[in-house]
């Protein structure tokens, strides 16, 4: 087990495979946020943010940057054509009506069903749910991308989640930095690990069980 | 009818201590309306109630703030002891080495706090303007949120019933006013003053530009006149 | 009882009265589109339509109607500075949400407790509610501006609304062709006949008691 | 991701018998769809529920209709035998003595209507696309509307809960798209549009003008493009 973790572009890069051609996406802060970046040519996907905006593009450039453009992550945009703005209220209509195709979120622990805890770390007591509960359970598909350890050893991919819940039986998905797994009615299905990395080596680091495909492989880009 | 004041003093003098204020921008300073919060301190209300998405987190991040700018946000207040509860969605730092005024003052229990899911609070808020007085969401089922809260199932799925929030001001940060109170926003800086601007008794709003009517084309309005009580230009 | 009644004109130029500096107002089809021809000098006041539409001015010149600018009563409007438009979902917000201080309708019945009824006859079988509830519960206040009777003869101020109801103990002042009474919780009392008119006369065309207000006077403009 | 079709009668070609429709306009041609309520008419999907404003008001009225111009709405698709159930405020002509084609089918049973107040009306889609299945709302209590509804009361005042209204499809009428979905409307045509086109599974939108994305500023853009799903020009 000393085959190296995937980084954290790399793991947007095989988030960014799932993101198909008219999708409506919303990326969340951290690792998500950098998905853009690496969406297969000839895709058109509509970035959705919950600071009022549809289709932005790239990030601003040095100097020319406008606090009046940001983002949910506060990055600031650059103005791009077709881009829309609207309040809060819209914002969250869409994410609600079932409007986003696919969001992508960080989390803190995921569930063997798909449980999603990302807004509170209960030893501080305090916490931001901010857009995550809304969506988590609007949006069409729900792809969580994060290490799949914390930073003391623990394990993030757990039976049940002990961290309060953003939101039950929400996710699809999980890529992290040694694996791809799916959220099944039967459980957590092992799609593909990262190279050097067995299905054996990413259940040490798994609480919670997890079924082996068929055609198991490695990520591939 | 005159709309227009000349000073940020004047247009908040009249909110007495106990208000609630719907205070706003997404999180950022783009969008927050720096100079009334900062009229609001000097002139010294106590006891309000803030229904804000943040509780006061750029001073603290630099979250959508360009470089070597030190924004105000509701801190300010909290700072002030003005502050008695915020209904909010992302009251906290992101970091816990850096803590907001908010977070240093209900650790000392000094300030209540209602934590509200964003998409909920910018429905709340919408419903407030809207003469809504509850509704069903999705949003915060199978967590903390739905304590205390009738749950009811649709098609299957379930849903938690929320409540309107109104407030006795608005405190909003525009782009351009007319001096009919016609407003209108830029880019991302709509966000929660484009639904807090409808559910206040009296809105108050700064912009960069005070215009005659008829300068702001009327596919250009994003609030109509009748959301807008009174106007400073900064 | 020979004495003439009011024309449409009048009773709009008397309803036009009511209305103040700043206030928004939604004008109903029939008598009260016409209040907005006679709004003494110097008072601003915003116009609202359900159409989806804030401070509209005349109607459109002829020769210069637009399909894609009209009012709920279907009449082409001109472009004035300061209009803007919006959808239907926020012209019923604005209605709903209490931020429209005057609403001025018509009536086929009027009870003492305010009840109004504006929406089906009942032989027909069939009505057309259109916006008339949401603007009888959301106005702040509410004026019915209508013919004292009916077409055949009956009085149109009654005990008890006999046709279904747009809105139960909602209307506050109500305008005729022979009187201004207003909706107290004590009952209706009557403020102004029309010249000719005694509290008598118009206490014979009318089902419900009147209360005689103590300064009782003839409808001035 | 193509949105654009060539002909009215190809983006209407698979709506199935017994959808779910919303098709508007205020009451008067301007914002009504006539060209694809003309294509669904030729087309001949059957047992139709329509919601709308009107159930087709400007064929017989002439409201907002310019003199002299015969204009097309829903009645067309009644006349065809395809409409079972209307969901609508205005269903009827204000005049008794020209009826609409809804009014002589309703009194000849073969349509189903559902009287809902306007605003009702409007906020019911509204939720429908907003992912709110259910709310309070003041207009109606008192009256018929309330039929076998629940109702509460909150602050001392009487509500009745509405449910959502969401469609199969959206027959909408807009001024100009650009072809990645991005629609503006002009003037009061925004009416009903504005929310249905949020409430459909499929929105399709018959507009003035295609043009290149950018060519619609970004501020003159009402609805988002995730809204819309074909565009066909007039």
């Amino acid at each position: 087990m000393v085959a190296e973790r995937l980084p954290r572009e790399v793991i947007a890069m095989r988030v960014a495979q799932e993101l198909q051609d008219g999708d409506v996406v919303n990326l969340g802060i951290g690792i998500p946020s950098l998905c853009s970046q690496f969406v297969p040519e000839g895709r058109t996907i509509f970035y959705h943010s919950e600071s009022g905006v549809l289709n932005y593009g790239p990030m601003a450039e040095e100097g020319k940057e406008d606090q009046d453009l940001i983002n949910a992550s506060g990055q600031f945009l650059a103005p791009v054509k077709g881009m829309s703005f609207f309040d809060s209220g819209a914002a969250f209509a869409m994410i609600r009506g079932g409007h986003i195709d696919v969001t992508v979120l960080g989390a803190l622990q995921v569930s063997s069903k798909g449980d999603l805890a990302n807004w509170m770390i209960p030893s501080r007591g305090i916490g931001n749910v901010g857009g995550a509960m809304d969506l988590a359970v609007g949006a069409k598909k729900v792809i969580v991308s994060m290490e799949h350890i914390d930073r003391e050893g623990n394990p993030k991919i757990v039976d049940d989640c002990t961290f309060p819940l953003t939101c039950p039986a929400c996710v699809d998905m999980i890529v992290t930095d040694i694996a791809v797994i799916s959220v099944q009615n039967e459980g957590l299905v092992l799609h593909e690990t990262a190279p050097g990395w067995s299905a054996a080596d990413v259940q040490a680091e798994t609480d919670a069980k997890l079924i082996i495909a068929s055609d198991l492989k490695n990520v591939s880009l | 009818m005159n709309k227009v004041y000349s000073s940020f003093n004047e247009a908040v003098a009249d909110i007495p201590d106990s208000a609630t204020l719907m205070i706003d921008g997404f999180a950022g300073p783009g969008g927050t309306s720096q100079n009334l919060i900062r009229a609001l301190r000097d002139q010294g209300a106590s006891d309000l109630t803030i229904i804000s998405n943040t509780a006061g987190l750029a001073s603290v991040s630099g979250f959508g703030t360009l470089p070597g700018q030190k924004p105000i946000d509701i801190g300010i207040l909290v700072d002030n002891g003005q502050v008695g509860k915020v209904i909010a969605s992302f009251p906290v730092s992101p970091s816990p080495s850096r803590p907001t005024s908010f977070e240093k003052a209900y650790h000392r229990g000094e300030v209540e706090l209602e934590l509200v899911p964003q998409g909920t609070l910018a429905e709340r808020i919408r419903a407030g303007g809207a003469g809504i007085p509850a509704f069903f969401t999705p949003t915060g089922i199978g967590t903390f949120v739905t304590e205390g809260k009738e749950t009811r199932s649709y098609d299957g799925k379930e849903y938690v019933l929320e409540t309107a929030l109104k407030a006795d001001y608005a405190l909003i940060r525009g782009y351009m006013a007319d001096t009919m109170g016609n407003l209108s926003f830029r880019g991302t800086s709509m966000n929660f003053n484009g639904v807090m601007v409808t559910a206040a008794a009296i809105s108050i709003v700064e912009v960069d530009k005070i215009v005659d009517v008829g300068e702001i084309d009327s596919y250009r309005i994003d609030t109509p006149a009748l959301y807008v009580n009174r106007i400073v230009e900064v």
